[in-house]
């Protein structure tokens, strides 16, 4: 009796994945071939590169709350340049597609960059990091508007012919019309998303928890707001969403799907459980398994709705 | 380095503030050095949600023993854990102290708990035939805990603590002129205290010693991919941004910047 | 040897509370007269109350996520009548500043209501509900919006001299415009703020946890993002802050007054630990002691910046 | 009602899926009933947050009993506590059952943990000298849990299960009929199946016998204050919705709408 293994591979806007578990970006490096197999993933994800390189924010930069954390790293960068020429080769060695994640202080350096990523075969995909708390504006970023993200996103559109993932920020008010505006510009997925802007206060210094007073939170507490924002997303758009935030285990994963994403980011997980990904890979597979689930989209959005009468709230 | 469930086979309280933990480590695949940690965690659910980083107090064959401050919840919930429990300790991680065999007396200035990260190296350098002249510096005398660890490694030990009045900086730097006046000392190591690393580090300077200095930082990851732990080095006239996790936690105490 | 006791009143836009911890609106109601005794509190607020009668939503009302409830009530509500006839009679008794919270369809209800209990004189101060994920408008609220936050504001505060505190949305890209827009229509305080828009489904019936598909999480794992935007607000507003949303306990209020609020309102806790506003005004009054703090106002906003070197993220 | 700290005197395994708690109730001041449950945290941290609503399975003079079915995160955190530990639980909350003076047979129809609901009714019938017949219905034998204590409090004893293919509903509703037209019972109480309520409901009206139900629903505070736990009443003609923390559990079954 042969048992017919279920179907894990997931279509990212043309990018072909083995599995829909990747990591979230800056949540995952090189330090990790030592504890994981990357060949494993589903994509790898290098952290955010920025044009030039960048020191990032003062210590403390990661702090906890209950069932989260909050990080402002600020991007700490060595450019461009040493991510061509050291990061990506690299990451060579692996068969696994690889999504750059770029990160930009104005609409022209992220064309910039992806125009100069455009030429470097290794690079299955463009994550357009357009969602840091962007502290020198309050905590404002380009994906908090819906014109910029629309400016932003086409003007990259111009220059590549890479799939365009758009990694949104859950700190607005009605994240349909952004992830409506990035897909009208022409992006090809998006990802929901990164952290919510939080701060800590430690009451017996009276100082912020955080270096640089307020950083993103990530880890399990969020999961509840990114799965609606998921939901709100797959109500919408077309586009296949991945799913970021709070994911620790394959059980969230499979919420995400049920959600309506088609893969998924892991970011603190890794943190917690060097080998996370490649457990919820697992997992996943023993799931469809159980329920006798052949394809990933045999659960992708399939939340149920009926028998739930919509009343007024 | 790899996420280890190890057995743990004793976990003790060991004075008013610290506690003892040994585990069996007779799974554990890589060589272990003094100076290096493990980012363990503490309990099994998302509260914690971090692991907490801890040196390796002592190498032995089979087992590994960790000493620790009981300070916020990571520390408090790893007191609940109980002989024969399982507890996951992720490592070794870190770049460990260096000795060269050409050293014959080392010094070691520690505070605190960095106590427990320099026991480690004095253990070792029993073992190379290198002689310890240790500075232990805590708040009360039952705060100096491995003072007999040290002992039986045939280190000579100065102590200072607040209960006597005796660790202020002025001292210690009394103690250390006095021992570096008298011992040929080829290699200082600190771990524990801001002050004293930056008077090692002058001190270092002054008699051109060269140093290790063992540093902590709040960490994410422990694995060097999230850049939560850097600090600063000088090196070449020029700073540079380095991970406490992966390029340390040992770094030359004359490059460290102590700002 | 006198003690000084700490003096722990605060001023809510001219309302004179005897310390800063008062109940949630819909996490209260008169059942805890049992545990607790109201007279201890800073004000009650009882649950907001509609114009008419309304059924509410479908069961399950509430489920659980990691640190955090997620609850989507529909606020169920007798109307405005019987509110007036058997709510605000019962709560005579109590001596303390009894605080309306009131949630509608329109702006003009809201002006209605706000006019019927402008003649109601133990109604201390009024609290507008422009903030609960309305469904209707895929969770859009009134407060998501700048414009129509002031113009209701507005117009309540056209037909009221009792003090406004308006109850801000968190799910919005700028809090700190929404709180102006608040406070230049008049508003006497704001509340910061009410529960974040989520989801969770079960993996195992693939149907949403809440009847209602979507609902408002509450609870420790939103106390970041609440702090965060109690800062923020407090920044750009003079208005006093109350601060609501994942207070547990007496640490937690005191981290949301050095973040600036001046008075925290308490949900889940309540659930938790029936006690847990009692537990919280205790825990301040020796926080204070063993700080030497002799005013609420020696904490509010207090939150220490400087050696803080701001560097761009 | 009162959230009380209580000392658990034992907490065990007693099947495949069910535990039974017993606690030190003497520092609760207020009369328990049967029907009335208890609001019960299961550990010390926000995981899981809520507590979780529990009927009494037996009422006696200085202790509490529960019978808990392991469903979920909370219930597992339940059984990890151990003899001796304490216990915050909240209560008693909700309106009891009622048994008439007049009484002389009450028929009970419980399934799964609502036998535990039903077991404390059994035990007050019995003390006022009022004759109990029950059916209990369960997945498997070792699921029927009260039987004995249902026997040791005078009860004739029905049993049903899945396992032995007698839980359907067309078998639970002969033995009912059969009951009915041999015994004369003067009032009906059901817990833990909708579809068993259903029949009885229907049975009820038939035969004109009042009836009794104890319902569940996902609670948030357990004393009326946050509409979490709300159901519909059909009264003189119209629905009305009632707070099953607060007006219930136990309503009217004639009124109960079973939607
Ligand atoms: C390389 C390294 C080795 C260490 N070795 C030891 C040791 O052998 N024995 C020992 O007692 N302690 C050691 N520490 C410090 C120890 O990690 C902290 O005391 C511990 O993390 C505190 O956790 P907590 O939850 O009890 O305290 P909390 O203050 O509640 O911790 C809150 C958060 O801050 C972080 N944090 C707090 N203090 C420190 C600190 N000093 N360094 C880094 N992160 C911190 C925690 O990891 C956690 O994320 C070491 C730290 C580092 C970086
Ligand atoms: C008045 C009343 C009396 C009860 N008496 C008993 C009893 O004597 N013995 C017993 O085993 N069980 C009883 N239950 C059911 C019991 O409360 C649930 O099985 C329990 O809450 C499940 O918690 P969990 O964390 O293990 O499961 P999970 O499924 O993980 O619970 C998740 C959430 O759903 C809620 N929930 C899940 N199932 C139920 C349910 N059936 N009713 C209400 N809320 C639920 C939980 O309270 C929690 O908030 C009673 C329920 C009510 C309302
Ligand atoms: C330490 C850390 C660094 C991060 N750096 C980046 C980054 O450089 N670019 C980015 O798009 N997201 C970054 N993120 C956000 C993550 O990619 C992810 O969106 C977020 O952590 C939520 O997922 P999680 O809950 O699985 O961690 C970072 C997160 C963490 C915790
Ligand atoms: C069950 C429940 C019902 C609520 N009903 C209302 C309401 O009627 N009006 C309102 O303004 N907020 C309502 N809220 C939101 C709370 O007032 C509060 O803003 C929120 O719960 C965050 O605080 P907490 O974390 O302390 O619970 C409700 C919250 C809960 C949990
Ligand atoms: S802790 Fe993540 S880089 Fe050091
Ligand atoms: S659980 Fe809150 S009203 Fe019943």
């Amino acid at each position: 009796m042969t048992i017919n293994e279920p179907d894990l591979t997931v279509d990212i806007g043309g990018l072909e994945l083995q599995n829909p578990v990747m990591p979230a970006s800056g949540a995952f490096g090189e330090g990790m071939d030592q504890v994981i197999d990357f060949n494993l993933l589903g994509a790898v994800v290098p952290k955010s590169i920025t044009k030039f390189p960048r020191g990032g924010n003062p210590t403390p930069r990661v702090c906890e709350t209950y069932g989260g954390m909050i990080n402002s790293i600020g991007i700490q960068s060595k450019g461009i340049e040493h991510y061509l020429n050291e990061t990506l080769p690299y990451y060579r060695k692996y068969q696994v597609p690889l999504i750059s994640s770029i990160s930009a202080e104005s609409v022209e350096e992220f064309v910039e960059m992806a125009e100069t990523i455009e030429a470097v075969p290794n690079v299955a995909a463009l994550e357009l990091n357009i969602s840091c708390p962007n502290l020198k504006d309050n905590g404002l970023a380009f994906g908090m508007d819906e014109d910029i993200t629309y400016e932003l996103v086409r003007k990259v559109r111009g220059v590549t012919n890479k799939p365009i993932l758009t990694k949104l920020t859950p700190n607005v008010t009605n994240i349909q019309k952004i992830a409506l505006a990035a897909e009208n510009a022409g992006a090809d997925a998006l990802v929901v998303a990164n952290t919510l802007l939080s701060m800590a206060i430690d009451i017996d210094t009276w100082k912020p928890k955080i270096g640089n007073v307020m950083g993103g939170l990530s880890g399990p507490a969020v999961k509840p707001i990114i799965v609606r924002q998921i939901y709100q997303v797959h109500e919408v758009s077309r586009l296949p969403i991945i799913g970021c935030g709070g994911v620790m285990t394959a059980d969230d994963a499979i919420e995400m799907l049920l959600a309506g994403a088609t893969a998924v980011q892991v970011g603190t997980a890794n943190f917690v459980t060097p080998t996370a990904m490649i457990d919820m890979i697992d997992g996943i597979r023993k799931y469809m398994k159980a329920h006798d689930l052949k394809r990933i989209d045999d659960i992708v959005g399939k939340v149920v709705l009926t028998n739930q009468k919509k009343v007024e709230s | 380095m790899k996420a280890y469930d190890l057995k743990l086979l004793s976990n003790r309280q060991v004075s008013a503030r610290y506690w003892h933990m040994v585990v069996d480590a007779s799974a554990v695949e890589d060589n272990v050095q003094p100076g290096q940690f493990f980012n363990i965690r503490c309990g099994n659910t998302y509260s914690p949600l971090l692991r907490r980083p801890f040196s390796i107090y002592r190498i032995n064959k089979n087992t590994l023993e960790f000493l620790y401050l009981v300070k916020g919840e990571g520390t408090k919930k790893l007191t609940e854990l109980e002989k024969g429990e399982t507890i996951n300790l992720f490592g070794p991680l870190g770049v460990p102290f260096s000795l060269e065999k050409e050293d014959q007396t080392i010094l070691l200035l520690a505070r605190g708990v960095g106590i427990a990260t320099l026991a480690a190296l004095a253990q070792e350098a029993n073992e190379m035939g290198i002689k310890t002249v240790a500075i232990l510096s805590a708040r009360t005398r039952d705060d100096l805990l491995a003072t007999e660890a040290l002992h039986s490694f045939g280190a000579e030990v100065y102590k200072v603590t607040e209960e006597e009045g005796t660790s202020d900086v002025e001292n210690v730097r009394q103690i250390l002129h006095r021992i570096l006046d008298t011992h040929l000392i080829n290699r200082l190591f600190t771990c524990g205290s801001k002050r004293l690393s930056v008077l090692l580090q002058g001190i270092g300077k002054e008699r051109g010693i060269p140093g290790q200095i063992a540093l902590e930082e709040h960490m994410g990851c422990g694995m060097g991919v999230c850049y939560a732990c850097v600090c600063d080095i000088q090196r070449s006239g020029a700073k540079h941004s380095v991970k406490v996790c992966q390029d340390g936690p040992v770094f030359s105490l004359e490059e460290v910047v102590l700002a």
